[in-house]
């Protein structure tokens, strides 16, 4: 044959070169594919797999289900192509040579065709996960179908997190508390940057975005105290906006929301407006009575930050300047708060989600 | 195929060169770039149409004859483009020059009425700053009138080119892309016409 | 700009000092080693205002090299940064604008010119033509790149980088959140590249479509030749939205609209769908060329052609519209219907099963081969196992309910590191060694080359592997430092050890150029590898002449060269040579291009004089260009001779 | 490739198209001012028109399918009209549903 032309056969050197390359390559594949089972043992289980509420559950399950069909994949094409290179590596006796294969029909309609149930078979919970996932999580027993969900608006500040809990009128900032069994509504918002709320033991990530309002459903099931952070990058304080979630039986979460009406200070709006500025807050955490819906909801005017600015008189600087102080004036200095500003967002009927979905034609 | 030198002497000047042919489809492959460049505006005006914030809507502010002016104006001058072509296939290349002015006369006067339009919107207190619908506006039309601007300017240098060289292989396909162009920025306004005043009107 | 002198070059971090300090003392020897060498005259006469695709892909690639250096440091950067919990290697700031610069850098100044360099050099070589089908273009699209480049580079030295991430997020990047010009450099400089690559487009796009040589039809193309054509139709509709996105946040910025902002009831969700309606068809621009790569090498070293061809078009084609209907996966957070969410999940899954289907053709084109493993080889083969483990990650993530837990989260960053560092850049490694002897006369060295290889494969997956845990364990990306008690520190360690295996990788690969240049011994026939089965390798000499192909070749089926060897047939035999048309080089686009990075370096600093300046600088030189009648000039037969008869001598 | 108009042909297509979209274009401005239909409806039948001039003007006017590329111009084309509908109707519909935009005008 053609082939057996001395210009295409390669030196006996370099074919010795190549066997050891194989030998080295067989270990690399098996031990990538021994790494996944490894690094599960070895580590303790990851957040998002050892969900603690209905709404991770759901998702830990598809990823669950994801990894098997996912891995199967891998196993497949590490094992042919296993096989395939220690099988027609290049050597003295290539019989097996073939050239004249290019193509098999009966081969290209299997290797398309299971991927595509693949697809399909994923496709189904996932499209069910993602409507169910829009609705709060079914209650478990009859007398907790009565409730309806707790709703906490999750406002994000550059680069704190301020909650509002509208029924119970009480503000937190960077912590809260919710009682476990009941679905959470989030009304997710954000008085500037787009953030995320995300909070991995109980269910996944949403934005908050200035002049929207998303809604996220989570539930706990299980008491603790969970991580929770904004997942999207926000800017310099990034690192620092995260919260804790304090997840407690119906009775303490009571008796923690009546301790703060009763001894937590009344919010005003310098204060608020204070907070608008950026930066991580000094104090760690901190509670108020009183919110800051009777003067604002971000997701209805996304302006309202700038115009805190220039009120208190801050201004955005180069990351760079060498001068990067602040002068903000103090609450007597300006006659805007010397006035009733009130709008009270909080009386508007603000579950019309529907609304939203229905304007477009 | 590509390297065939044979040129063709029955087809129309502007294909004869290998040169020409390229350039032609060249063109018209950025002329797809075009495309996706407008829609992007154009879904860009339409996502944020309703958003005016506290200034007026296009209801308030648009007129309709100075529209409709303005619409005839391109459209005529599409057509009178179209001729220079025919006059062009026909080796005439007085009758190109003439009908080219006349095409870019029309087109400065399209240029001078959207000059108007925007003048009158600024006195009137409406701006790029004054919501993110006006913002998009000014930006999609601001385009298409870029567009023709540099459309005339360009058209000008090649009836410079043509008066000293006449009608050649060359000078042709220049003429025939530039005509694809100034037709192309016909068919843009259409749209904009549309969806940007006729609708901006109705609503 | 309220910018003050003093603020202009940045100043009082030691990294960046000493960055000044070298890239002063590296100009200074380049201008006295081209002073001494008397080299001035060269550079420009033979290399910058060449339009010889072959040189233009050189000087993409010597860049992109340059660039996977720049990228490289800032990933090293980050990983020193994150190797231990609340480090203070870097302050958040510096650390922002290290992972946003990373991004820019790697995907639109690295990997895109790496492989566009490739493109350059190879395709028209593939196609048997004599050079793109506008050289002139070629080289501005170069200069543009190359400007557009240097414009976003000088940030970190002048003024400040930006710091919004890759994606510039608004409202995070509108004036209010991102003051500074560093945002700026991001636009403009993205925007100057940007028009590179739709120039790029076209004319690739046009050259495969018109300038193949005799009796190629398209079902006869190589299939790097393919995956470029589909490359270049995927560029031609997804930039035009880069374009428009990138000015309208400039608008925002510069000049006062308020399309993203907070302001004005602006939307800045709009630049999120804006940015990946292009962002999506850009990750199959990156990928698409690597897959074509990949198939040339491994159906050279198997020797077989590829396996199943024509389905490998078919799916090729699938992707280009399929890349066009993907683009929400990249924000399932942001709150859309669940209607739409579903749309773009499918869709999304969809798009693994062409991919899916090529892998299988990858292994049953060995299949029944004579596999040898060179260095070329080694990094395609371990393209596929990596590239699958990116790619089922991928579809996990496609499925958006599963997403809400992986989205902004290392699990993302090591999926799309997966499969752009096992994808594109193993095919720039593989497509560089493998076309190294065809650019530059002799091939690199191949015991080092595998030293390279496998402390980068190892390093790459100690790097990223871990990531995917990490980002199961709730570690979000962007952060810059992380606490104790998150339980990070320990995989966050192992990773950093990766990046640097990955480093020292890339220093020995360096090395490798440099010894291979002194060392290697020089290629004396067109076909290096002794089984090169397209037209590059059948050009008289390793490296092409500056006309390619002294007679062009014809072409009756695939791999013509393959075909040309079996049949026995000598291409250079033929004697009967033809005068050849060639284009003139030309000085205009380099000029241009620098005026549009002297407008472009005055609007990031608002200094709207220069801005205007550099626009008359540009339309002049346009008028110039229009006026320029210039046909080319014709090389003779004499000279064809000689060059010819010179060849591999 | 399209048969040549040779010197003294009157220019019929051109005059023909152009009135074609004068007609149209005074049609649509009609049906957008003068008529009360709902928006939606006005907005599909003046866009129908628009759609129907622009062919108008790509074919007769552009010539573009002429010449030995006629088919890969005319395809390209098609792709770019393709590429528009997915990036503006895909746009609307994500900027539309889903999110509550609740902005002070609204």
């Amino acid at each position: 044959m053609q082939r057996e032309n001395g210009t295409f056969v390669n030196s006996g050197k370099e074919r010795k070169g190549s066997r050891r390359m194989l030998k080295k390559l067989k270990p690399l594949s098996l031990l990538l594919f021994l790494a996944l089972p490894l690094m599960l043992a070895g580590c303790s289980t990851p957040e998002v797999l050892d969900p603690k509420g209905p709404v991770a559950s759901q998702q830990s399950d598809l990823i669950i289900l994801s990894i098997i069909f996912m891995l199967t994949i891998v196993a497949v094409v590490f094992v042919l192509l296993t096989i395939i290179l220690v099988k027609y590596r290049e050597r003295k006796d290539h019989d097996k040579y073939s050239p004249e294969l290019h193509g098999s029909m009966l081969l290209e309609t299997i290797w398309t065709i299971i991927p595509i149930i693949i697809v399909v078979i994923l496709a189904v919970p996932t499209v069910r996960t993602i409507y169910s996932l829009e609705k709060a999580p079914e209650p478990k027993s009859a007398e907790a179908a009565s409730e309806d969900p707790l709703v906490i608006h999750a406002t994000s500040i550059n680069w704190k997190w301020v909650f509002t809990y509208p029924d119970e009128d009480i503000e937190t900032v960077n912590y809260l508390h919710i009682p476990i069994h009941r679905p959470v509504e989030f009304k997710l918002t954000s008085a500037d940057s787009m953030a995320a709320l995300w909070i991995p033991s109980l269910g996944g990530q949403k934005y908050n975005m200035a002049g929207m309002q998303t809604t996220l459903y989570l539930q706990a099931d299980e008491a603790g105290v969970y991580d929770g952070r904004n997942a999207n990058f926000t800017g310099e304080g990034f690192n620092e906006q995260r919260f804790k979630v304090y997840a407690e039986e119906e009775a303490d979460y009571q008796q923690w929301v009546e301790e703060v009406q009763n001894s937590a200070p009344e919010l005003t709006q310098y204060e608020y407006d204070n907070l608008l500025i950026p930066g991580v807050y000094d104090d760690g955490t901190a509670e108020f009575n009183g919110t800051h819906l009777q003067w604002i909801d971000h997701s209805k005017n996304a302006e309202y930050t700038l115009e805190a600015w220039d009120r208190l008189g801050y201004e955005p600087k180069n990351p760079h300047a060498k001068d990067k102080s602040q002068n903000i004036l103090p609450e007597d200095e300006i006659p805007y708060y010397q006035q009733d500003n009130t709008v009270d967002y909080s009386d508007e009927d603000m579950d019309n989600n529907e609304h939203a979905h229905a304007s477009h034609e | 195929m590509a390297h065939d030198h044979n040129v063709n002497p029955n087809a129309p000047l502007e294909y004869q060169s290998e040169v020409g042919r390229l350039n032609i489809t060249g063109f018209w492959t950025f002329l797809g770039a075009e495309i996706a460049l407008f829609s992007t505006l154009f879904a860009s005006y339409f996502a944020l149409q309703s958003r005016v914030g506290d200034g007026p809507t296009s209801t308030e502010m648009f007129e309709a004859g100075l529209v409709m002016i303005m619409t005839m104006l391109l459209l005529t001058s599409s057509f009178t483009c179209g001729i220079a072509i025919h006059e062009m296939r026909a080796n005439n290349v007085k009758g190109v020059i003439i009908w080219m002015i006349i095409t870019l006369i029309l087109g400065a006067g399209f240029i001078g009425y959207e000059l108007y339009e925007f003048v009158h919107y600024v006195h009137e207190g409406v701006t790029l700053s004054t919501s993110a619908h006006w913002s998009i506006f000014f930006i999609l039309l601001g385009t298409h009138g870029l567009h023709v601007s540099i459309g005339i300017g360009w058209i000008i240098l090649l009836l410079i080119q043509l008066a000293r060289r006449g009608l050649t292989p060359k000078t042709a396909s220049k003429v025939f892309i530039s005509s694809l162009y100034w037709h192309f920025l016909d068919v843009v306004w259409i749209f904009i016409f549309t969806c940007v005043y006729l609708m901006g009107m109705v609503s | 700009m309220d910018l003050k002198w003093n603020e202009f070059i940045i100043t009082g971090d030691p990294l960046i000092l000493g960055a000044q300090i070298s890239i002063l003392l590296g100009s200074i020897a380049a201008v006295a080693a081209l002073t001494y060498f008397k080299k001035w005259t060269w550079l420009w006469k033979e290399w910058l205002t060449s339009v010889d695709h072959k040189k233009l892909g050189i000087m993409y690639i010597l860049s992109a090299l340059l660039m996977l250096f720049r990228g490289g440091v800032d990933g090293l950067m980050m990983r020193t940064q994150l190797a231990t919990p609340n480090m203070e290697f870097l302050d958040p700031q510096h650390y922002n604008e290290v992972f946003s610069t990373h991004g820019v850098i790697m995907i639109i100044f690295m990997a895109m010119p790496f492989l566009i360099g490739l493109i350059n050099y190879i395709v028209p070589l593939q196609i048997g033509a004599r050079d793109v089908a506008f050289p002139f273009l070629n080289n501005l699209s170069f200069w543009t790149f190359f400007v557009g480049m240097a414009l976003f580079n000088i940030s970190f030295i002048i003024g400040g980088s930006p710091d919004a991430g890759w994606t510039g997020y608004t409202p995070l990047a509108t004036n209010d959140f991102s003051p500074g010009p560093g945002q700026n450099y991001y636009l403009l400089g993205i925007q100057i590249a940007g028009i590179g690559t739709l120039m790029t487009g076209i004319n690739f796009f046009v050259t495969i479509l018109k300038m193949r040589t005799k009796g190629m039809t398209l079902m006869k193309m190589s299939m790097f030749t393919w995956t470029t054509l589909i490359t270049m139709l995927i560029i031609i509709f997804a930039f035009p939205v880069l374009t428009v996105a990138l000015a309208m946040q400039t608008f925002d910025r510069l000049f006062g609209s308020v399309l993203f902002t907070l302001h004005g009831d602006g939307n800045p969700m709009l630049w999120v769908n804006l940015f990946w309606v292009w962002g999506h068809p850009e990750v199959y621009i990156v990928i698409l060329p690597a897959f074509g790569i990949f198939s040339e090498i491994i159906s050279t070293f198997a020797r077989k052609q590829l396996f199943a061809y024509k389905a490998m078009v078919v799916s090729i084609v699938t992707i280009s519209v399929l890349s066009f209907l993907v683009w929400v996966h990249h924000f399932f957070t942001m709150g859309n219907s669940a209607e739409a969410n579903s749309f773009f999940s499918i869709t999304t899954m969809a798009i693994s099963i062409p991919t899916g289907v090529k892998i299988f053709n990858w292994l049953f084109t060995m299949y029944r081969g004579r596999i040898t493993f060179t260095t070329p080889m080694l990094w395609s083969l371990a393209f596929i196992p990596n590239f699958v483990i990116g790619g089922v990650t991928g579809v996990m993530l496609a499925m958006a309910a599963a997403d809400y837990q992986y989205h902004n989260t290392y699990f993302l960053v090591s999926h799309f590191h997966y499969v752009l560092i096992s994808g594109t850049v193993f095919a720039c490694f593989a497509g560089l060694i493998y076309w190294y002897p065809k650019m530059f006369g002799h091939k690199m060295n191949e015991k080092i080359g595998k030293w390279v290889f496998w402390i980068f494969i190892i390093g790459f997956n100690v790097c990223f592997f871990p990531q995917y845990f990490l980002g199961l364990d709730g570690m979000p990306r962007r952060i810059s430092t992380y606490l104790p008690e998150d339980g990070w520190t320990g995989l966050n360690f192992i990773s950093t050890v990766g990046a640097f295996l990955m480093g020292l990788a890339f220093i020995i690969f360096v090395y490798n150029i440099y010894y291979s240049w002194r060392y290697a011994p020089r290629e004396k026939t067109g076909d290096a590898w002794g089984l090169g089965r397209n037209l590059e390798w059948a050009t008289s000499s390793s490296i092409p002449p500056h006309y390619n192909f002294a007679v062009l070749p014809e072409v009756t089926g695939l791999d013509p060269y393959w075909d040309m060897k079996e049949k026995g047939l000598d291409q250079q035999k033929n004697v009967d040579y033809k005068p050849i048309h060639m284009p003139s080089n030309s000085a205009v686009p380099a000029i241009m291009s620098v005026l549009m990075g002297f407008a472009g370096f005055g609007l990031v600093f608002h200094w709207y004089w220069m801005g205007i300046v550099g626009a008359i600088g540009i339309f002049i030189t346009m008028i110039v260009r229009s006026f320029d009648y210039n046909d080319g000039y014709y090389i003779s037969v004499e000279e064809i001779k000689e060059t010819e008869a010179k060849a591999n001598k | 490739m399209s048969q040549q108009t040779k010197k003294g042909h009157f220019p019929w297509k051109h005059i023909i198209g152009f009135l074609i979209s004068i007609a149209l274009t005074l049609v649509a401005f009609a049906t957008a001012l003068w008529t009360d239909w709902s928006s939606s409806t006005i907005f599909i039948i003046i866009l129908i028109f628009a759609v129907i001039q622009a062919a108008l003007q790509l074919v007769m006017f552009m010539h573009m399918t002429e010449g030995e590329d006629g088919g890969l111009i005319s395809g390209n084309t098609l792709f770019g009209f393709f590429i528009a509908i997915v990036i503006i109707v895909g746009t609307y519909w994500l900027m539309t549903s889903g999110h509550m935009h609740m902005g002070m005008s609204m």
